[in-house]
């Protein structure tokens, strides 16, 4: 079963790549890699168990913590463009 | 099942490469950089290098698409499409390149094997010896503070420089070689109340977990550089949703500055106290009467260093940076 | 300073959780971390009642009961969409009005409305929240107000 | 006892592999941005809490379900703060939701543009 979800876990992968590639737009890329993110947490943290190996964890952990923060890198670059834009046309 | 999950793995890694090639739009090509270190930290866990995987998560997945991105909001997302015809110099230079490299693979030892020299040299002593030299259950940490404890100081001078390297170029003009934010502009138009609140809920953790990650270098994966990288990216995170002047209050530039030769000072320090004592430089035996527990003193102080340096480094550098766009803004 | 300890007592728990190693050593360099953090977590302005929550702690359990309830059925909804020949859904986007007064529970809320799929929280303004669904009924049941009254209670 | 925990860890993450593709099918078929984002949703709650669920079942040590345990809380918090940062980021440079052919852009509250 593990193995099975390993499996799907690679799918799902190849999935959002396509849609990373594919796009259309570029949030649908940003959703790609984040959704990529969540997975590769998951996939570390099976992988860890089907070869036995339980500090592979810390790894898994360390994206639960940190992955969601390019996004807010993304909000954050939306914003300044915004604003950017603003200032021009308040000009 | 171990080759299949590799071959996926693989493959996805030469996709993403492909993908990234092709995209236009750099805000697309971040996000693909961030795929791509995310598949080849998996990569790495599969391959059971644990450490590089753990650099990989926080860099290649955490921090550099970080500072890709605030590039890409200081220079624009636009990517100029190539004028001209084929760049058939190029095509034929990368080609010949990787013919050699490919050709160069075929010398090397087949993966995995047991009379590589790679096992044959001085991996079989560190295997062996050294949990009663040094003691402690992480290989790869005895290794990398302690056996070859001088090539990492260089690595740790390598990460300063680069850090002096981006003041340098970044600097705002007329302070002395320092990034720091000039005007304070009023909070932001409108807040992140969602990202504000949970993020104040996690930053404590994600420093925490950097400090742990720190500490437990010597049982389990990561050290300095990895904690180094986490810590400064709950830094990240909390300047990214409270501004750069809110961040430069509470970790001030001046500070973090110093940090970033403290750490480098720290590990050398630690290597001139034993030559004091007689002892080659770097001799960790010098710091208790039983060898195995000064073994221990030595690699905390200078994953210590090594900590202090990358965590201050990579928040100068996102200073410099920020302090770029925000002046791009203004 | 309730918050403070609060954050600290946290912080040890996920330290000690996370360690797996209880010599001496590392607890005393446990304890600094601990410190230091909260030092920084202090200094950041980051220990307040929003970050930690003590007061919602009694009665957060059973509202989290329900949510589990309620995402287990918005999932097998989507299940259903997602899997017919044709994608069946009629997007639709609201304003939900947000009576929720403190920051905490504003927040609870519309993260309460991500975590069930098929409604999701575009944007939190000061008194009403822009809710996108996949379907009428998704915001008709939000409308119904069964959430939003929940929440409010974890505040009374 | 061992045999109904490898059954019940089984079920779980039979079960959160199937919501995976669920969500990875979505993601792959709806034709608005939005309606993607609802996707993700499905894949990252219940399915994350599934298969964490079904690798705590399996754990033989004390250590590994704990960490499990805050992987999961860890996700559960920033999984839909980031779904709600993409739609903002999305909503702030413009892109609005369209109609499930994606095609004719949807009509908003009185007040949005």
């Amino acid at each position: 079963m593990l193995a099975l979800t390993v499996i799907t876990l690679l799918l799902v992968m190849a999935v959002a790549l396509v849609r990373a590639f594919a796009g259309p737009n570029v949030f649908d890329r940003v959703m790609a890699a984040n959704l990529f993110g969540t997975k590769t947490v998951l996939l570390i943290a099976a992988i860890s168990y089907l070869y036995g190996s339980p500090e592979f964890l810390d790894i898994a952990l360390v994206y639960a913590l940190i992955n969601y923060i390019s996004v807010i890198g993304v909000l954050r670059v939306t914003e300044l463009r915004n604003e950017q834009r603003g200032t021009k046309e308040g000009a | 099942m171990e080759l299949l999950v590799n071959s996926v793995l693989l493959m996805l890694l030469v996709a993403t490469a492909g993908a990234l090639v092709v995209v236009r739009g750099l805000l697309a090509s971040t996000m693909l950089t961030s795929v791509y270190g995310l598949l080849s930290a998996s990569f790495f866990v599969t391959m059971d290098a644990v450490d590089v995987a753990f650099t990989e998560a926080a860099v290649g997945a955490g921090v550099s698409p970080l500072l890709l991105l605030l590039t890409v909001a200081a220079i624009g997302r636009g990517e100029p499409r190539a004028a001209g015809a084929l760049p058939i110099l190029a095509i034929v230079l990368v080609t010949i390149t990787g013919a050699l490299l490919i050709i160069g693979t075929l010398d090397m030892p087949p993966f995995g094997s047991a009379d590589a020299p790679a096992h044959t040299h001085v991996a079989p002593r560190y295997l062996q010896l050294s949990g009663e030299e040094i003691g402690i259950p992480n290989v790869v940490t005895s290794v990398l503070a302690s056996y070859r404890a001088f090539d990492t100081l260089g690595e740790v001078l390598v990460i300063f420089t680069a850090g002096v390297a981006v003041l340098l170029i970044l600097a705002t003009p007329g302070q002395r070689g320092s990034a720091r934010p000039r005007y304070t502009p009023g909070s932001h138009s409108e807040p992140h109340t969602i990202l504000q609140v949970v993020s104040k809920i996690l930053i404590p953790f994600i420093l925490l977990f950097a400090l742990y990650v720190q500490f437990h270098g010597e049982y389990g994966p990561g050290g300095g550089f990895q904690a180094g990288v986490i810590f400064a990216s709950g830094i990240i995170l909390y300047g990214l949703l409270y501004g750069l002047p809110t961040v430069c209050r509470v970790v001030r530039p001046a500070v973090v500055e110093t940090l970033a030769a403290v750490g480098v000072l720290l590990y050398g320090t630690t290597g001139l106290l034993a030559m004091l004592d007689g002892r080659p430089f770097l001799d960790y035996s010098v710091f208790a009467a039983n060898p195995v527990l000064g073994q221990h003193i030595g690699i905390l102080l200078v994953e210590l260093g090594v900590g202090i340096t990358v965590a201050s480094v990579i928040t100068v550098i996102y200073y410099a940076f920020a302090n770029q766009f925000e002046m791009a803004e203004g | 300073m309730r918050y403070t300890l609060g954050m600290a007592g946290a912080l040890a728990l996920f330290w000690i959780i996370n360690s797996g190693h209880y010599s001496p050593l590392l607890l005393a360099l446990g304890a600094v971390s601990v410190l230091l953090v909260t030092w920084i977590a202090l200094r950041m302005d980051v220990v307040d009642k929003e970050s930690t929550p003590l007061h919602l702690l009694g009665r957060i359990g059973p509202y989290f009961l329900w949510l589990g309830g309620q995402i287990i059925a918005s999932n097998l909804d989507l299940v259903q969409r997602v899997w017919r020949r044709e994608p069946r859904y009629q997007p639709q986007v609201a304003r939900l009005p947000l009576p929720q007064r403190s920051d905490i529970c504003r927040v609870v809320y519309a993260n309460s409305i991500n975590l069930t799929p098929g409604t999701l929280t575009v944007e939190l303004k000061p008194d009403h929240l822009l809710v996108h669904a996949l379907s009428e009924e998704g915001i008709a049941a939000l409308e119904a107000g069964e959430m939003s009254r929940r929440v409010s209670e974890l505040d009374r | 006892m061992s045999a109904v925990l490898a059954i019940l860890s089984g079920a779980c993450l039979l079960l959160g592999s199937f919501l995976l593709l669920t969500g990875a099918l979505g993601f792959l078929r709806f034709a608005d941005f939005y309606a993607r984002l609802h996707a993700c949703g499905v894949t990252e709650t219940l399915a994350t809490a599934l298969i964490i669920l079904g690798l705590m079942l399996l754990s033989d040590s004390y250590l590994p379900p704990f960490k499990l345990l805050l992987i999961l809380l860890f996700v559960l918090f920033s999984s839909p703060t980031a779904s709600h940062a993409l739609a903002k980021a999305a909503w702030n440079a413009g892109v609005r939701p369209r109609d499930n052919q994606g095609k004719r852009d949807l009509p908003l509250p009185a007040g949005e543009r």
